[in-house]
This record gives C-alpha cells, structure tokens and sequence, in this order.
C-alpha cells in the first residue's frame, strides 16, 4: 500500500505522540545528542522534517540507525517535543514494512562484540521486537 | 399597520449581550449598516455571567424559538473572570437540553467583541437560519402562551 | 445495631451529647423513619437496618440550631452531603457528634413488590449484622424470599464506597455493593436520537405531580426559601399544565444543585412517582467530570465547586453538539 | 403603578426614513403604565430634552423610555434630562431604534414591528425600575506602597510629589531592591547604583514619604479609597534614632559566616548588617537566626562596641494600622530556582552562575571587588560562555511558559562589557532568538556582535560538564552550521527566568487582587487598564504585574502613581448604583456568591433574626456597593435567589424576556 508523505507523517505522529509544531527551534536536542556527529539528518532537523511532511528522507536516513535511544534529547527539551520519540517512530515504521525480516535473538551469539554493553542490547531488544 | 396571519414562519430570537463587548458589537453592525433579520431581539445585560439559565428557559417556555447569548472573548470579560462562569453554566445547560431531546442549535454561545460588527451580523444571519431549519419550537414552549 | 443504642446512651449520659438523631421503628418493618431521641428511653424505639436509606445530614440544619450536641449517624454516602453542607456553613460541625455506621447496601420495598411479591407483613434479614444475603419475606400469601441484591436501591448498585468522609467515631462493617457503572443509564439516553430522549423524559416527568418530596429531602437543596417559592422568577409553586413546566422544574432543580449534589439518590428514593430524578443530577456529575475534571460534592470541606471555578481552557458551549 | 413617559425619537431620518415613529408612539401609548407618549426630531437635542422635562412636570411620570440611538450614547444624556427634571436618573429606559433596528432593516414595516417590541421591552422593564442612589464613599488620602525596589520607589516619589502622604512598606533592611545588585544598565551602560542612590536618597528624605523597612503587610481589609492595613515592623534589635550608621558593630560581629543575600550568597556577612554600603536606612539590622548572642545568650559583643548604645536585643515585633485610600503593589522579582537544571551544573559547579550573580562580580562593590574572577580558584577568566533562555519559554515544569523579556539585553550588556574590560576573554552566547524591542535595544545587540567581537550562536547547549582541570566542558549545537559544538570555558553564566516574588500570591490573597498561573498580577484590562486591578483602589508598578526592564518599570511606576492621585484626589467616591443586593430574608449565607465574585465585594455577617417567633443567628451575605461593580456574576451563582442585581434584576430581565416573546 503506497502511502502519501502527509500520512506517514500522520503515522508518524500517531505513533510518537509527539506534535512538532510545539518546537521552538532552540537545537537543544542536538546539542544534547551522543550521536549528533554521525548522524546525516540531526535530531532538530528531525522534528522539522515531519512538520514539514518529508518523511521519505527520514525513513531512508542513517539518523534511525545511529540513534541511542538514550532519550537525553526527550528529557532536556523545553517544549516537550520529543525528538527522540518521533525517531523512535520512524525507525518503527520502517521496521514494519520489512516485515520479519530481521535479526532474531537466536543470531546474536555468533555477531556478538565482547566489547558490547549488556544493556545496549537489552534495550536494543526492547525496542526493535514490538 | 395591520397584524398579518401569514404562513411564513417567523421565529422569535432573544439574544443576551453583554454592555461592555457584545452590546458595543451589535451598535458596531448597526453603525456599518451590516444587516440581519429583525427577528432577533437584544437584551442588555452588564455581562454574560447575568444570565440566569432560568431566563432562557423562561424565554423557551413564552415561545422562543432560539436564544443566543452574547459575551466578551474568553481573557477580555470587563469584569475579567465573568465570561467564564459564564461558559461552564452555558455549557452544562445546553448538555442538558441536549439530554432532554431539545434540538441542537436552539441555543448559542458566541464570543463578539465591540470591534467585531461583522462577526456579530453573521453570527445572528447563521443563527437565524439555523433556527428557520429547525422550524417551530414545540418541545419546550408553554402552550398557553402562544398567541 | 444493639452497639449503637448502648453508644448512643453512653453519649446522652456523660453528657456529650443532649440528643440523638436516628431512625425509629416505622408502622411496618420496611418503613423506619427519621427521628430524634431525647432520652435513654426513648432510644428503644431506635431501629438501623437495610431499610434506613434516609439520608440525616439534612436534618442536621436544624439540628445545629439546637441547644447542645447532637448525635448523629451518618452511613459513608451520608457524609457526603454532610460535608457539603458543612461547606455551605450550613451544619455547625461543633454542634454534631457524627458515628459513622457501616452499610451493606440500602432496600426498596418497591423493588421487592415489583418481584411480584404482595401483601407483605414482615421482612427479615435486613438487619445491619446479619451476614445472609436472602431476605425471608411473610405475606398474607405465605413466605417468600429474595436476595438481598434484587431489593437494593439503585444507588446503592452504583455505591462510591464505604468509607465514611467525615466521623468522630466509626462503628459497624461495611460490605461493597458496587456491582454496576454509575453513567451506564445516563449513556444509555446520551446515545438515543432526540426524538426518543424527549420521548422517554415526556413519559418519565409526565407522572411528576410536583409534590416536591424532591425538594425536600434533597440535602443540597436546603434553601431556606426556594427560588421555586420566589416571585422573582415567576416559577413559584404550581400544577403542572404541560410538559414544559415539568421539564422546567426539573432542570432548574438539578441546575441548582450541580457541582454541589452528592449523588445520594434520595430525590429518586422518595418520589412518590418512581421518576428517576438522579438521571437529571447525575448527567450533570457526568458532564462536569468529563469537561472540568473528576470532582465529588462533599469529598471535602474546602475545595471550591466546578461552578464557583474555571479554567482557562474550559470547553465551549459548542462541545455539547461536537462530542456526539 | 408606574406612569411612564415614551418618547421616539426620529434622529432626523437615521430612524424616521425606516421605522414608522408615529405607529411606535400609537402601540406604545396602548401598553399599561403608559401616560404619555410623543416623538420628536431629535431627543438628544435642547428642544427634546425639553418635552422630557416638561412632560415629566406635567404629568407626573415616575419612569420614562427613550426610543432612540444605543443606550452607550446618550443614556447619561437622558439620566441627566431625568434627573434636572426631578426625576431619578435610575428611571430611565432606552430602547435601542437605531443601531439594533432602522440602521440594519430596510423594509419599514419589520423594522417598525422590532422597534415596538423595542420599546415594549423598555417599557416593561422601566415598570419595575426603582429608584437607585449612588453611594458615597470617603477618601483617606494616604496611599500605601508595597515594595521599595525602583517600582515602589518611583511610584511613591511621583505619588508625594502630587502632595499626598505614602508610606513604602519593604520587607529587606533597605529600600532598593534588584536594580540596588545592578552594576551597569542597558542600553545606555550607565551605573546602576549611580541613577538609583539619588532616588532612594530622595525618597527618604522627602516630607511626604515614610518608609517602613524591614516590615511586611500583615492584614488589609476594608475597600478602595478607605482600606485598612497591618503592618508588621519586624524587631530590628537596633534602635533607629540612636544608631549613627558608623559600621563598627558590622566590623567587630564575630559570627560572619552568613550567605550574604545581598551578593547571592556568593560570600558571607556578619549577622549584624546592613546588606549593602548605600543602604537607606543606613541601619544595621540583627539577623537573630544567626547571631550568637540570640542563639546561645552568649556575645554582645556589638552592643559593647556601640557608641551610640543603639543595640536593643528585646525589641519586638511591632504591628502598625493604618488606613490608606490606595494601595500598590510593587512586589517585583527573583530569579527561578535552577536545582532542577543539572544538565548546566549550576549546583555542581561554582564557576556556572547566573547573569544576577554576574552583575554582583562586576560590581566593584561585590564579592570580588568588581575583577572578573572564577568563584573556585578566583583565576581570570579566557573563555566564558552565556545560555539564553534557561527556564524561560518552556512547556515543562521545570520553568516558565513565558519569555523573561529582559535576559537578551542584559545578556548583551554583560558580554559587552567583559569584552570592552578584558580584550582577551572569549565570549560566546547561545541564544534561541535574539529579542531586542526597545529604543536603542536592537543597535546595542548589533554593537556587541559588530564592534566587540561577541559570539553569537544560534543553537542551545545541551551540557555543561565540569571536568577535572577545572573546566567546564560545554556542549552546545550551532544550527546555522548544523554543527555540534564541544568546547572548554572558564565560567558559564545562566540566564535564569525571572519570577514573581513568592510572597505576593499572600499579598494578592489579601487585597483580593487576582493572579494568573505564574503568579503575576491581573490587570483590569490587558490592553486598556494595565496598571489597574480587577480590585478597585490596587494598583500594580514593575514586575509584579509581567517582566519588564527599568524604563518600562519606571513608566508604569509613574502611570500607576497617577492613577492612585486620580484616586486620592477625590474627596467622595460616587459609587455606581447598579450593584447586587442580598434579600436577607432568601440568604442562606452557603458563601457560593463570595466564591465567584471578582472584587471580594460580598462579606459575611452573623445576625441574630426574629423568624416569626424564633430567634436565631443567621449568618449572611452582606455587600459592600463600594466594591461591587454590577457584574452579576453571584446572582447566577446564589442557589436561593437571594442575591438580585439593581437595575438589571431578575424580575427586570424577564420582563423583557416576556416582552419580547409576547
């Protein structure tokens, strides 16, 4: 089903719960970002692409891929925007349109980096299996 | 001038406005020549939190077929917090005639301010209109009072 | 039951207390009534069981004016009302000795009659302590029975729960009775076109003889002269001539009670005509919950009612057609 | 029975050409209570009024209806025909022809149809209208101004100068306030205390003026132009007329441990103090919490050293009364508390202040001696770094919803000066926006970034993270460049969101001033009344009614000031008539009234009442029509009825509702 960019940027704020026009543009959220540096689009530019209905860009982004997840942007933000969750959301609907397709926890052994934190993949888990 | 008996139905309409905003609207609309239909007759009152859900009521029970009533803008009550008692009274009687199986549109709320001419005469065109789609008031009026 | 008479006389002998208001014995054994008792003698003829719906805080009005403490009793809905009442400086909390009496859910001789059960002579099993969910019935036809649930009021099925909101003392156990949603009825109208809500209101409030039985016993309602009575509104007492007074009457009744009515069914207690009153208090308690938030007359003794406040961001009058 | 007088009035054609004023005139004579009725060209006019007055003499009427414009024109106009002609101006009616009828009808018989049930209406309430008198309320010329900062002070200078007597009631040792912990002022950069001392020296000095120092208010009752007011002046332990202000007891006070409030605990003071060197009074207070003498009986020493034996250790709080006829609020601000940001490290780190802290290091009378210095190691500085908006415009709980208003100038100012004073030190500010509206403002901002080499960044910072070396590593974001940016400061300074001073939702609980979610005052019109109260004699100066800087503090100073010498130059108050009226008899005194009503207007009395035959207390409802401005908002509210509107009462309203319905 072929979605037009003004639904799945509706979904998108379905999913996150998040209404980007309550951004006030202060880049709080990158300046807070672990991961700003290998991001292609940051998190600020985020929220003002599903403003903006470009949501294709995002779903093809490496953002989705780099995020922690650490949430500091959702707590530091002073207009409760969320930036972390709209990525959240994105990296959601692209998961869902693989369908299955990916990583069960049977294959983790044999990838696993000893170097790895424990929690990242606990919360990796938590948050790709919904 | 002689008292027709026409079949054309012509609803009676109280409308409440308050002194300070929606009064000062209406004489605005008066001023600018903005037209409306002379079924609407307004009532002054100091502000909207002086109307008595009884005073609607009483206007159903002697043959009204709508009442509108007028205020300031929430924020802009001369006697700054009046509107907003005004509101939630508003609010929960129009649910409650609602309740009752009144028709909806029978009453109004609107918030005209004293620059707001234009938006007063619409608001009375619409109302009245709305009314005329709704006909008759039979549910609530005392039958003893129709002429 | 026996523990709140030998209270109640310890009380009027230490002198704590110059009286006490309870229930006595009616002429049947479903219909005790509301009473003073002004000495340990009289206390025999006190009586407290699952027919005691009458609700006393009301009666406290006048009881406040009285020389000395009363002693009242006050089941956990009561206190509700007596709060409000305290609220609106209309009981003098000094002049009220409250114990709070447990309750397993209040009964309705109606609701037993209309099991088909008549000529009744006796009831039993209605006491406060008895512990048998079957009430044994003697009527001139022989012995019937029915469950206790069958025969309880409506709000007592719909109960905010049994924990008493303001007591000096606490005596008697409490059982839940709560097995119904309280707004399933109003919901049930809410979803009906106009024409049959204006139908089924016709049909209810076309039995109303105004009696006024409403009026009196409701505790929110306890002006010392009602609006109903004024000349100033042209609405003092009559008969009703059509549909549209009756509707009148009883809107401004619940109007006049919103935010400050407990919901403590009384009105639909006493109505002579069965009309279910509390549907017209309770839609309002529905609404103000839905629009202004969660609030219960008579939880408290301080917090101001959702008509004597706002919010900015209140709803506009327009929601009533947009939310249907 | 009323006899009621119609008059129609043609207003040339503006009526005439579309209402049939001659058939209003013909049906209005036809209503009960009608005695006369007539029309005219121009009511409003000599000729016109005149019919009213002779018809008046003539026949007697105890009422009359104007058919004519909009009662907001010309309602005064008739009251006042009403009134020469003997009659009480309460006794008229207008029904409204013209705007609410010929100016928007164009067919002349509808129009005619509405304009008599108009007049109908008017007639029908007129038949219930009583005669109303305006009340008279005295004056007490005498205003009260509560807080000395430059708000209090300006207002209570412009209030003596009209001649009239002001008391300042200020709750620190000194009058002052925030602009006395100011080193410099934008957009001119002149010395704060240099434009203040004069005034507060002016003030105390000025015959007209007292100033209770060190005192709060502890209680107000009674109304506008006659309000009575407690005030406690908190026992200052020294005796004001003898002590000479020499400062040998501040030198010589061997417990000097206490966070100096005055420079935002940024150093310590001794417990006997006066918080800064241009104090007015320039008397040292004992601040008993944390003197040795009061805590273990133990000390003395400031007595021993006193010359002038000013040192009184039993002295007590004392409760002044007076009355006033106004009152001020100029409560003004504080800085929000910042324990919640630890994302900054404002608790973590000494070297992350806030900008009001800044303006104490500058100071040459500050806790550095005016070098701009780290608080850790009170090395110089190389690099500093400002946040913009900390606490400002947020939608969470940790700040405000509002815009500080100020913090962008003084921001500007501060980085300006740094750089003007210290060439060498690096200065870099993360701003949201940049907002500069003002006289001046914008050029200053552009002369930081243009002429003094300030870095501007648009982005915000994200961390603040004090490392090891002593330095503070930022992280921030430039949104410009889309970059991240990590780098090492000496010092970050915060600007803090100003708040309302906490005590003034207690001041505004008592006056029955309102106040909004963020504890500012409410003006009795945003844009119309900004310096008033809903509360009738309150008035509000400075920050205690929204943030504001200096010049716009000063202006609303002076604007309230003249609005209480409007006040007080007054010898009666005419009170409006029109106010709600409790019927005993119907009060249950159940307080919903008091509950909506705006002014605090409604009061309670206990009564005793013979009730055919029963004596009882009553507890009642009681009105003060001095305060009562006719909302009606209680009448709606009285579940009995009891409560009733003059001139608009219910009877009134239905009237016109039956008259119109008819």
């Amino acid at each position: 089903m072929m979605q037009s960019q003004k639904e799945k940027a509706e979904l998108i704020r379905e999913i996150s719960g998040v209404n980007p026009s309550k951004c006030m543009k202060c880049g709080k959220c990158s300046a807070s970002c672990p991961s700003f540096q290998e991001m292609d689009i940051k998190p600020h530019q985020f929220v003002s692409y599903v403003l903006h209905e470009d949501i294709d860009a995002l779903l093809e982004s490496k953002s989705l891929w780099k995020c922690l997840s650490c949430f500091a942007c959702v707590e530091r933000c002073p207009r409760d925007v969320k930036p972390g969750k709209l990525i959240d959301a994105a990296r959601q609907m692209v998961i869902r349109q693989k369908g299955a397709d990916y990583l069960s926890a049977d294959e983790i052994p044999e990838l696993l980096d000893p170097e790895l934190p424990q929690q990242l993949l606990v919360s990796a888990f938590r948050r790709y299996r919904r | 001038m002689s008292i027709e008996k026409t079949n054309e139905f012509r609803p009676k309409i109280v409308a409440f406005c308050c002194n300070w905003c929606s009064y000062a609207g209406a004489d605005l609309a008066g001023s600018s020549r903005l037209g409306y239909p002379a079924d609407v007759k307004i009532i002054r009152v100091p502000c909207s939190c002086r109307v008595n859900p009884m005073f609607i009521l009483r206007a159903f029970e002697k043959g009204a077929d709508g009442v509108i009533l007028c205020g300031c803008h929430p924020g802009d009550c001369h006697y700054t917090t009046g509107n907003y008692y005004a509101r939630r009274r508003m609010t929960l009687l129009f649910s409650m005639l609602d309740y009752l199986g009144v028709e909806n549109g029978r009453t109004r709320v609107e918030w005209v301010s004293a620059a707001e001419g234009v938006k007063f005469s619409t608001t009375m065109n619409e109302f009245v209109e709305k009314i005329h789609s709704l006909g008759k008031n039979v549910r609530l009026e005392d039958l003893r009072c129709r002429n | 039951m026996q523990e709140l008479v030998t209270r109640a006389k310890e009380l009027l002998a230490d002198g704590t207390v110059v009286r006490v208001l309870g229930w006595k014995r009616g002429d049947l054994s479903y219909n005790p009534e509301p009473a003073y008792f002004n000495s340990q003698e009289e206390l025999e003829q006190f009586v407290y069981d699952g027919f005691c719906g009458a609700n006393l805080s009301k009666y406290m009005i006048e009881g406040s004016k009285k020389e000395g403490k009363t002693l009242v009793f006050l089941k956990p809905c009561d206190t509700y009302s007596f709060n409000q009442l305290i609220k609106e400086h209309r009981v003098d909390r000094d002049k009220a000795y409250i114990i709070g009496v447990g309750c397993r859910g209040k009964l309705d001789v109606e609701k037993i009659k209309a099991q088909g059960i008549k000529g009744i002579q006796n009831i039993s099993g209605a006491g406060i302590e008895e512990d048998t969910d079957t009430l044994n019935i003697r009527t001139i036809y022989g012995d019937k029975t029915c469950t206790y649930g069958s025969a309880m009021l409506e709000r007592c099925h719909v109960c905010k729960g049994k924990e008493h909101m303001i007591f000096d003392e606490e005596i008697g156990e409490s059982k839940d009775t709560k097995d119904a949603d309280r707004f399933a009825e109003i919901e049930k109208i809410e979803a009906m076109s106009p024409e049959e809500k204006f139908a089924f209101f016709q049909k209810e409030l076309s039995k109303c003889i105004r009696c006024n039985a409403c009026r009196n016993v409701c505790p929110a309602c306890s002006c010392r002269k009602c609006v109903f009575d004024s000349n100033q509104f042209d609405s003092a007492q009559k008969a009703n001539v059509d549909s549209f007074e009756e509707k009148m009457f009883h809107i401004i009744r619940a109007f006049h009670v919103a935010g400050r009515c407990t919901d403590c069914g009384e009105c639909s207690r006493v109505c002579p005509q069965g009309i279910p009153l509390h549907l017209f208090n309770r839609k309002f308690i529905k609404d103000i919950n839905e629009l202004y938030g969660e609030y219960q007359a008579g939880a408290d003794t301080e917090s101001k009612g959702p008509l004597t406040s706002f919010t900015f961001e209140d709803a506009e009058p327009g929601i009533v057609v947009e939310r249907r | 029975m009323q006899r009621i007088g119609v008059f129609v009035c043609h207003c040339g054609s503006n009526i005439a050409a579309t209402v049939d004023v001659k058939k209003v005139v013909e049906m209005a004579a036809l209503e009960p209570g009608v005695v006369h009725a007539e029309d005219y060209q121009y009511m409003c006019s000599e000729a016109g009024q005149a019919k009213i007055d002779a018809a008046i003499k003539e026949k007697n009427l105890t009422g009359i209806v104007v058919c004519s414009c909009s009662p907001r024109m010309h309602e005064t106009t008739f009251r006042n025909a009403a009134k020469r002609a003997g009659l009480n101006p309460y006794m008229v009616e207008i029904a409204n022809i013209r705007e609410h009828c010929s100016w928007i009808h164009k067919n002349m018989e509808e129009a005619t149809k509405k304009a008599v049930i108009l007049a109908r209406a008017a007639i029908a309430k007129v038949s219930l209208n009583t005669p109303l008198q305006q009340g008279e309320s005295r004056v007490t010329k005498r205003a009260l101004v509560i807080g000395g900062g430059i708000a209090g002070i300006q207002t209570a200078l412009d209030i003596a100068e009209a001649g009239y007597e002001v008391d300042i009631v200020e709750k620190t040792p000194s009058i002052g306030g925030r602009m006395s912990q100011l080193d410099k002022t934008f957009p001119t950069l002149d010395c704060s205390a240099c434009i203040l001392t004069p005034k507060m020296v002016e003030a105390s000095a000025h015959e007209k003026i007292n100033i209770y120092t060190y005192s709060e208010v502890e209680k107000v009752s009674g109304f506008v132009g006659d309000f009575t007011v407690d005030i406690r002046k908190k026992a200052r332990s020294v005796n004001m007329d003898k002590c000479t202000g020499c400062g040998v007891c501040q030198e010589k006070c061997p417990s000097k441990k206490t966070p100096n409030e005055f420079n935002r605990g940024l150093n310590t003071r001794s417990a006997i103090y006066t918080p800064f060197a241009q104090a007015i009074p320039n008397v040292p207070v004992i601040d008993r919490e944390h003197c040795t003498k009061f805590k273990t009986g133990k000390c003395g020493v400031c007595a021993k050293v006193c010359q002038a034996g000013a040192i009184e250790y039993d002295q007590q709080d004392e409760i002044v009364t007076e009355k006033y006829g106004a009152i001020v609020v100029a409560t003004g601000f504080d800085v929000i508390k910042l324990d919640q940001y630890d994302e900054y490290a404002y608790s973590q780190s000494p070297d992350v202040i806030t900008s009001l802290e800044l303006e104490r290091i500058m100071n040459a009378a500050g806790p550095t001696k005016g070098h701009l210095e780290r608080i850790s190691d009170h090395k110089a500085p190389k690099n500093m770094v400002f946040i913009q908006c900390v606490g400002s415009r947020c939608a969470d709980k940790r700040g405000k919803s509002y815009c500080s208003k100020i913090c962008c100038m003084y921001t500007a100012k501060h980085a300006m000066l740094i750089r003007d004073k210290y060439p060498d030190v690096n200065v870099t500010v993360f701003y949201i926006d940049v907002r500069t509206p003002g006289k001046n403002f914008d050029e200053f901002y552009r002369r930081a970034v243009e002429e003094y080499g300030v870095n501007y960044i648009k982005g915000q910072v994200g961390k603040v993270a004090p490392q090891p070396n002593g330095q503070l590593l930022v992280q921030g974001v430039d949104l410009i460049d889309n970059k991240q940016i990590l780098m090492e400061a000496d010092m970050v300074v915060l600007a803090a969101a100003i708040e309302p001073n906490k005590d003034v939702r207690k001041i505004a609980t008592m006056l029955t001033a309102s106040i909004d979610t963020n504890n500012f005052l409410t003006e009795a019109h945003p844009k119309l009344r900004p310096v008033e109260s809903p509360t009738a004699g309150v008035f509000l100066s400075g920050v205690c009614q929204g943030p504001k800087d200096i010049p716009e503090t000063v202006a609303q100073a002076g604007a309230a000031a003249v609005k209480a010498i409007g006040l007080l130059a007054k010898d009666k108050l005419l009170t409006n008539p029109c106010t709600a009226k409790s019927d005993e008899l119907l009060c249950n005194g159940c307080s919903t009234c008091a509950n909506v009503c705006p002014y605090g207007a409604i009061s309670y009395i206990d009564k005793e009442v013979n009730d055919h035959g029963i004596r009882e207390t009553r507890h009642f409802a009681q009105v003060n029509s001095a305060l009562c401005q006719g909302c009606g908002a209680c009448t709606v509210a009285c579940p009995s009825g009891a409560m009733d509107l003059q001139g608009f009462s219910n009877r009134q309203i239905i009237a016109e509702v039956d008259a119109i319905c008819r």
